[in-house]
């Protein structure tokens, strides 16, 4: 039983975070929002093997598990890259373009009434998964109206009153896979989100001074920001463990294992990203500062691939079967 | 202890509601546009000359100024009505009516009385307050805006932040450093701005939400007279806490009312939202913490008209008012994240829930993120709270 | 209106405070943890008339309202005061010698199944209410076995596997007016409870000294105690406004006004009994100091009159009627 | 990164499992009465023989002192299987082998391991410990218990609070001050008192669930060799700091286990309680906090294998230790929080849920209380975690 990272994928994950941050510093992911996707920078990605790090070295991908794909999703929520990470990456060998960027990939899950698709105007196609199956649709053939004001500036959004059935392109085992990869992916991203909204608060306390001293060493901050790393390292062990049991290498069911994790993730990044606003003051609540940017991708990502209080409620019945 | 209203109270109530239901059939809705804060000056100081001209500008204002004097009941009685009623609320006017005036009247001279209190009544004139630093925050009396002595004015340099309407204000209540070398607190002096002076730069400041009211100023050799000056030279700290002295209570009225207006709305989307099997509001958690919500909401109120009974008995309200917000950020917290969880994927948008409401629940939660910051932090309040209300020994801030 | 206290409201307070000072010190309280309750001391109580406070003075009452008595029920909630208060209360003019201290009466709800009945060893009578009434047991035909250790020391437990039927003393309505009452009345113990708990962990924060400095002046624990005082002057709030309430003297229905009172007693007066322990540290956790009996003595009072959790439940139903 | 245990570490858990499926059945239950120390000592202490016997005793401590040496991740699967297979827990034993037992280890003279070692894993010697002190409580560093040097001797007067077992212990590691004007982490050395020397006198301290193991000792005048002084005089503070690296994240493993059936017994109880039409388990709130905490101890469950495996590959574990710890008592207090709230008035009595279930719920509730108070309070950890995890500026403590 060895829990540590390799040297392998301490090294991706190095790698993946060096690249953020010279191609995805916020200056250029804050500029997305008025221009959107930077198609340019989106291929860089996909040229470096993010979206296809889980496809078979045979079918074109990098070949690695899960386990990495958790490491270098952290990597990405940590950076607020914007864009639909996750579909990329589900998409990877099934959808033409989809690994090397070239077709811009989105997902919504299949709901009565109206519809909430994330991404749709950064996006060419849009998966739609329902218990069936997965369909296709191309996302210009989605008529709907994208928000004024989505709740995360970087995660547009696009009401559509009713979902057109698509192309089916994957049956019903083929949605339970997508479901449940795509759950432990954005819980991976909401790691990532959670630790870098801890970052940015730790920073600041030792940075910001009031009453004469850093406010971190004022117990009121300082305790704050204990709590924060203290939900970043249970929800870590959570997310790693279940990219390590989607490759087979864990102890419980891979259902099990993402559930747990799509559940901490849910609660802790959330948690971190208000603890992060506090942090800074009247600061925190400008546009300028990150921590509201942290705080939306959050929130949106707890909506994606099972909200937290849904899965809760689905574990339970595991203690009493 | 009787929490019914008294027959003049009752009476004062039904004048009002009398007065609101004939008015505001005419009053248009706010400008759509929130950021044109052009139309929304012109918007707010419309109720306000309405106000006035009905007598019920400057309620809690001594009648010799100008005011109507009402006692604190009459002052809660008319914010709660208000409120029901969705009339407009005090918006632009709300340094010049709740902050500067009341100093004003506290501390000015006469002069500068008879040229400030009558227009800011009437709407006329709009201030915004320049208190706020960047590197003061909670530390508010660290202030480094610096007045130099120059013969009759003071030449005021520096930078101040979260000034509501600066954009469109006409005065501004400053605070400046006019003694660098004295204590913090002893150095402060509390000036009148006219936001007309050259040297005046503004910047508005977006917050979470995006645009809004805020502004950042930058002040560069501005020259203010020392006539502007209010009450002693190195006496601001004492003015600016004076109008503490005018708190009855009433701080958050409004609030609460719409606070439960927001969770009766909640709890009507609990029974739209659509769940494996029924609504959501076959969740018992659910309606176990919208009732909740609804008892803490109804014990708040009751805390909000003993503070004013407080008032109204002594004069003023102790450290209840830290203990209302800090009891108040939590319930309001609460339900945004209950409105989370009831929206789901309708709360990826703001103003947007998919039908399931037409109240900005999105937008609200945004909000509450300010109930823990703004007119000092929780972590301020409960020093204040700990130390003042309890005894505790002050330690590290 | 008017939400201060009275003059006479006062001085009615710090009558009750001085006699429990005197005559229900905490030594003499915790005697009956072993002793049983001290007839002596509960007769002195109701010569005080606080069991008959609301009576009317033709019926031998002092003729005060529920107000009166919620002011004098936080006292004796704050001395931690022993033995079936509320129902004394309750009783007196419906159970001969409830008023006077010379009957001890006891109450419980009936419930299917086994019933746990509090103060069963120390009463002469048992009350029991249901949908239909109010009926009355002679407390010696109860068969059934006291708790070894109850979870409060000084409520004592009796465990009956089925309640007899009983004699009729009350009809529906009378029953509803038992619960409502007996729930502000409980409400207002908690409020005591929540009030002495912040007492003793204030206190204690001020005299115990670590690192050089007493603990209050510690963030830590400064805020945890202001945030104790913030609980009791909201439930303050709610409890008084209840009692006014009862007495026609409310703005709301006194069904809703008191469900708020005992929602916020069931939540406040555990976290300050909670909030009490852990100021005091270890000591916190010992016998010896009082924090244990505040913590256990609020758990106690949820579970009578309506737990705030089931009010909770009942009370959002009004905001969709 | 692989979470599942290799053939070595399957086989060692194969024939632990062999070997207590083998003797468990003859092992009686815990002596009934909880405050019969006596009883427990004899009981533990056999349970201890046994564990020698069959060669898992001092499972973590080198071969070379009689240990198993066994690597961090076995240490885990013992306690694992052990807790699981309901196997009685270290008890009396706890000192002598998980704390004086490795500081004597790494600090002794040989003399001294020779006499103390064998009969800790043998189950002759039961250890307790004199470290807390009425006046230290979280600074233990300010300890006061005097060490006055006479000759060959320390004659030694003070207080020590929480030491558990201190009723039937053989031995005592001691920490008492040996220099007065030294700073305070300067002056204080750690001696091995045995428990029959004269002038201990003992006190139970009862606790809110009664009468248990723990004790204060009073020592007045007693007399201890220096030869049992272990270290140097005045540095006890770092020779009672090098147990720590002999941490390896196993401290809450038998914790987080017997949680999970505590969890279970509670969803099971929620199937049990009817309310108005049904059960509690039809309450989706209560669901979901019930798979809320099962995730969370999923997730600690994980967070421990990671620490253990960090200690396996660098020799020690970090603050995760104090990470694991607040969270952890986050878990058990919120478990508590919802078995009040399923169990109703059958919570009335400790150790009576009206047949809802065989555990003691009640008495667990009452336990949390000290998760956030023992082996340093949370307001220490996160202190700690602050500070040495995330580098923040030391302030008032």
């Amino acid at each position: 039983m060895d829990f540590e990272l390799s040297d392998d994928q301490v090294a991706l994950a190095e790698g993946v975070a060096a690249l953020c941050e010279g191609r995805f510093d916020i200056e250029s992911v804050r500029a997305m929002e008025v221009d959107g996707l930077d198609r340019g920078r989106w291929g860089e990605l996909a040229e470096t093997g993010v979206f296809s790090l889980c496809l078979a070295e045979d079918d074109g991908g990098v070949g690695l598990g899960w386990a990495e794909a958790a490491v270098v999703f952290e990597q990405l929520g940590r950076a607020l890259v914007p864009g639909p990470l996750v579909a990329a990456t589900l998409a990877a060998g099934l959808i033409e373009g989809a690994a090397d960027g070239s077709t811009v990939v989105t997902t919504v899950p299949r709901s009565l009434g109206p519809a909430m698709v994330e991404h749709a105007a950064w996006a060419d196609v849009v998966v739609i998964s329902d218990d069936q199956g997965l369909w296709s649709v191309p996302a210009g053939a989605l008529d709907g109206v994208d928000a004024n004001q989505p709740l995360d500036p970087l995660t547009p959004v696009r009401r559509i009153d009713a979902l057109p059935q698509g192309d089916q392109i994957g049956d019903a085992a083929a949605a339970d896979a997508w479901r449940l990869r795509g759950s432990m992916l954005t819980a991976a991203l909401q790691l990532g989100i959670a630790a870098g909204a801890t970052e940015l608060a730790v920073g600041y306390a030792k940075e910001r001074e009031q009453f004469g001293r850093p406010i971190g060493a004022f117990q009121a901050v300082k305790h704050r920001c204990a709590d924060m790393i203290t939900r970043v390292e249970v929800l870590r062990a959570a997310v790693y463990a279940a990219g390590a049991t989607l490759d087979g290498r864990g102890a419980d069911s891979p259902e099990r294992a993402v559930s747990v994790a799509k559940i901490l993730a849910s609660s802790a990044a959330a948690a971190c990203g208000k603890d992060c606003v506090q942090v800074h003051g009247g600061m925190g609540y400008t546009w300028e500062v990150d921590a509201h940017l942290f705080l939306k991708r959050a929130w949106v990502h707890d909506l994606a691939f099972g909200e937290g209080s849904e899965l809760a409620e689905e574990l339970a019945a595991g203690l009493v079967s | 202890m009787d929490l019914r209203y008294t027959d003049e109270e009752e009476h004062f109530r039904d004048e009002l509601r009398t007065w609101l239901s004939g008015v505001l059939p005419d009053v248009p809705p706010l400008p759509e546009d929130h950021t044109d804060l052009v139309a929304r000056r012109a918007y707010d100081t419309d109720w306000q000359r309405m106000l006035y001209e009905a007598g019920y500008a400057g309620i809690h204002w001594p009648a010799e100024f100008g005011g109507r004097g009402s006692t604190p009941t009459e002052h809660l009685i008319f914010l709660e009505e208000t409120e029901r009623a969705g009339a407009p609320y005090v918006g632009v006017n709300f340094v010049g009516q709740l902050h500067a005036g009341p100093t004003l009247i506290a501390e000015a001279s006469d002069a500068q009385r008879s040229t400030h209190l009558a227009p800011i009544l009437k709407g006329e004139h709009v201030w915004c307050q320049g208190f706020s630093e960047p590197g003061s925050g909670s530390d508010l009396a660290s202030l480094s805006t610096r007045a130099i002595d120059d013969g009759d004015d003071y030449v005021v340099t520096g930078q101040k932040i979260w000034t509501s309407f600066a954009q469109v204000a006409d005065y501004c209540e400053l605070l400046v450093r006019t003694d660098a070398d004295a204590p913090k607190h002893k150095g402060i002096t509390w000036v009148i701005m006219p936001m007309d002076a050259p040297g005046i730069e503004i910047r508005p400041i977006d917050t979470a939400l995006g645009a809004g009211e805020f502004a950042e100023m930058f002040l560069d050799e501005v020259r203010i007279p020392k006539s502007n000056r209010v009450g002693d030279e190195n006496d601001g700290w004492r003015v600016t806490n004076v109008t503490f002295a005018f708190e009855r209570g009433t701080a958050f009225i409004s609030e609460v009312i719409s606070s439960q207006r927001l969770l009766a709305d909640l709890a009507a989307v609990a029974t739209r939202v659509t769940r494996r099997s029924g609504t959501a509001w076959d969740d018992a958690g659910i309606r176990r913490e919208l009732g909740r919500l609804d008892a803490e909401l109804d014990a708040l109120w009751s805390l909000t008209k003993r503070n004013v009974s407080q008032a109204q008995r002594t004069g003023m309200v102790g450290p209840g008012g830290s203990v209302f917000k800090l009891a108040y950020a939590d319930v309001r917290k609460r339900m945004a994240d209950l409105a989370e969880q009831l929206l789901g994927r309708a709360g990826l948008a703001i103003g947007d829930t998919l039908d399931l409401s037409d109240l900005d629940h999105v937008g609200e939660r945004l909000y509450t993120l300010t109930l823990t910051i703004a007119a000092g932090t929780s972590e301020i309040q409960r020093n204040i709270v700990g130390e003042r209300l309890l005894g505790l020994p002050r330690g590290d801030r």
